[in-house]
């Protein structure tokens, strides 16, 4: 269990650090709400409609920024063969480094999220839903996302390939997510949130023996 | 030679067989595309229910395609055998091509009922995202150089796409329901009477034979072209 | 955990086969090394020296062949089981360019599960720029703080891919001493090298 | 004749659902087919050179 905390507290401190991954996606994630405005208009009904939405889009993208490369920097650099002759298994590795990326990407994109609702005016009642099912949902795409950078690890550019494998996958996490605002924006109980923390827990519990998996075979041939 | 297992066995029983599945795909397609054209109109939908006998077995195949995929894919990474990888490799591109027919016969057929190409109907948006996961399959096995990888890789991702699949389309049905009210698709779906049903199971028929027929030629293919790499490889070992 | 691990009796390697791109690189591979014993693998480029390393360190299936560990009174064989015992030096430092070499080898000692040693860095002649991020360290200071990290984790089998690159000559009397202690105390050590080595070792010519 | 290509005047959505469907599949199948001759023919020429 210490390697798995020594990993994850390297990993926190590379992505907190100048340059670092954490930083990049809550900028990109600040970007992209801003930008939605001037496509669809300053309309605050309008905007307070979709904003649950963009909201919801917007994370999930940022959160792609920094997870194609979870596992690659260490590959290129000779660590992750390190790891693999450490303590440590591959589902460690993978626990740690899927919590590693929630903690500096999911949960600082959801503390920020609230902000960038103001710019989005969305109503009042919706704030505390945005930010119960962005706490709940994040994780889905930290797991189901480090799956696929396993996957990826060995292809040189595989940052272009790495949304078109994620973004299919992760409908259910947009679906229900921005759902949940919704269905609180129109006072209805539709059980979204339920959806989603499901979807959350599977993927969080399977995605490390899934991960694991992709590592072996990436290393082993 | 270590190279790639010489599937011998393979090539002779597929050679035998392909000429009788070709020529059995040939006549069903010939027996569905007529009883397409000689059943009577639809009460309701008029003349467009003819869409129905392509766009029905379109869907049918890309879906058991998929499946098809992630089974051979369980297969290859179990007992490692190199034909089941390659049976899941060249199911793809033919599943992705029943999908986009499927999305384009759909799109056509509920045309004149709703008025625009594209609706976000819950069947329609489900075959959307699976042409995105047969994409995303293609893509990453020609991304990665290391063939052994590139199987292994793709493998785990058709299984995981296998298992979301469910997932996926219960969400989008569950989605569909919040946004907007029923669509012909699934209000019960326009009740088939019996005299459709002959067509539509023919052509169904016919599609999957030629979904497997096409299969085994381009596995055949495949082999070929891995011999030549081997017999390349060991000319200028 | 690092020390205990001491005691490797023998690693034993059977008519070993290794497979690259559908191309053998080498088969019925041999060899019995005990404690105390060091082997220098030779051979020109892609005659499967790194390989031949990977194998032994278990982050490769051998094509045929059998690798086991005699360890604590019992044959380990299992891949993963194996690389509990690996010292490894692979061609990439593995330093990650943000962190300082003293953060370096705090993080080194948590995986590993090994008392944290700060002498070290004198040891291999970091100890000026030890709170310096490595992306400012040369390749050679990148390199000795690879050799501190492998004396540090204990490990009783060392596999070095070419371990003098990037070394002047002072770091190359380091390596020797390092290697020295460690064969020394009871250790093993396979060494895939071109350059010559002055270390009384089996020399493995892979053509 | 004629009534038969109007489709109940939905001609616009019928023949191009047909039209489009078999060029997919006449394409497949043709993509296929030469694909497979050109790999066989490759082969046979490098097999001859090998020997």
């Amino acid at each position: 269990m210490r390697a798995l905390g020594a990993l994850l507290v390297r990993d926190v401190r590379l992505a907190a650090r100048a340059g670092g991954s954490a930083v990049l996606a809550l900028a990109f994630f600040a970007a992209v709400v801003t930008l939605v405005p001037f496509g669809i208009g300053s309309d605050a009904k309008l905007l307070a409609r979709v904003a649950g939405g963009v909201l919801w889009v917007a994370a999930v993208l940022a959160n792609l920024l920094a997870l194609d490369r979870l596992f690659q920097a260490d590959y290129e650099d000779g660590s992750l063969d390190l790891l693999a002759l450490s303590p440590l298994s591959f589902e460690g590795i993978t626990v740690a480094k899927m919590t590693a990326h929630w903690l500096t990407t999911g949960l600082p994109l959801t503390i920020l999220s609230p902000v960038l609702a103001l710019l989005l005016n969305l109503p009042a009642t919706a704030y505390t839903a945005l930010i119960v099912s962005l706490l709940i949902g994040t994780p889905a795409v930290s797991a189901i996302g480090s799956v696929a950078a396993a996957l990826t690890l060995s292809i040189r550019r595989g940052g272009l390939l790495f949304p078109l494998l994620v973004l299919p996958l992760l409908t259910p996490v947009v679906i229900f997510g921005a759902g949940a605002v919704l269905a609180r924006l129109d006072g209805v109980e539709n059980g979204a949130i339920w959806l989603l923390a499901a979807f959350s827990v599977a993927a969080v519990l399977l995605a490390p023996f899934v991960g694991a998996a992709a590592l072996r075979l990436n290393l082993s041939e | 030679m270590f190279g790639y297992a010489n599937p011998k066995r393979f090539m002779e029983l597929s050679g035998r067989l392909l000429p009788w599945l070709g020529a059995t795909t040939a006549i069903l397609f010939a027996a569905g595309l007529y009883l397409s054209f000689t059943a009577p109109p639809d009460y309701r939908q008029g003349d467009t229910v003819r869409i129905m006998f392509i766009h029905v077995p379109a869907a049918w195949v890309a879906m058991m395609g998929y499946g098809f995929m992630a089974l051979a894919s369980l297969i290859g990474l179990v007992n490692r055998h190199p034909l089941a990888d390659v049976a899941a490799k060249q199911a793809a591109p033919l599943g992705a091509l029943f999908t986009a027919l499927a999305l384009i016969t759909g799109s056509l057929w509920g045309r004149p009922m709703w008025g625009t190409y594209w609706q976000w109907d819950g069947r329609l948006t489900s075959f959307l995202l699976l042409l995105f996961l047969y994409l995303g399959y293609i893509a990453l096995w020609n991304a990665i150089e290391n063939e052994v990888r590139a199987a292994k890789a793709a493998a785990i991702l058709a299984l995981v796409g296998v298992v979301n699949l469910p997932i996926i389309e219960f969400s989008v049905q569950w989605w569909t329901t919040l946004h907007q009210g029923e669509s012909i698709f699934r209000r019960g779906g326009p009740t088939i009477s019996a005299v459709f049903l002959w067509p539509l199971f023919i052509m169904a028929a016919a599609y999957t034979l030629l979904f497997f027929t096409l299969l085994l030629v381009r596995m055949r293919t495949e082999i070929l072209e891995r011999r030549m790499r081997a017999l390349a490889l060991a000319a200028n070992a | 955990m690092g020390a205990r691990l001491r005691t490797v009796h023998y690693l034993e390697v059977a008519d070993l086969a290794c497979v690259r791109g559908g191309r053998a690189v080498f088969r019925d591979l041999s060899f019995r090394l005990a404690r105390g014993d060091a082997l220098i693998v030779g051979g020109p480029n892609g005659s499967g020296k790194t390989s031949l390393l990977r194998l032994l360190a278990g982050l490769l299936p051998p094509a045929a062949g059998t690798i086991s560990i005699s360890a604590e009174g019992t044959q380990i064989a299992d891949r993963e089981e194996r690389a509990k015992f690996i010292g490894w030096l692979g061609h990439y430092d593995g330093a990650k360019p943000q962190l300082t070499p003293r953060e370096a080898l705090r993080f080194f000692a948590r995986l590993y599960g090994t008392a944290s040693d700060p002498s070290l860095l004198e040891v291999v002649g970091l100890s000026r720029s030890a709170d310096l991020p490595c992306q400012y360290l040369s390749a050679g200071q990148k390199r000795r703080l690879a050799l501190a990290r492998l004396k540090l984790c204990g490990r009783p089998l060392w596999l070095l891919d070419e371990p003098l690159a990037s070394l002047d000559a002072s770091g190359k009397a380091l390596l020797l001493n390092l290697l020295r202690d460690h064969l020394a105390g009871g250790g093993i050590a396979v060494i895939a090298t071109h350059d010559p080595l002055d270390l009384d070792a089996a020399r493995l010519p892979l053509t | 004749m004629a009534a038969f290509f109007v489709m109940g005047k939905y001609a616009a959505f019928v023949w191009p659902a047909y039209g489009i469907s078999a060029l997919g599949i006449v394409a497949s199948v043709a993509l296929s087919l030469r694909a497979y001759r050109r790999a066989k023919t490759r082969l046979a020429a490098l097999e001859r050179t090998v020997k």
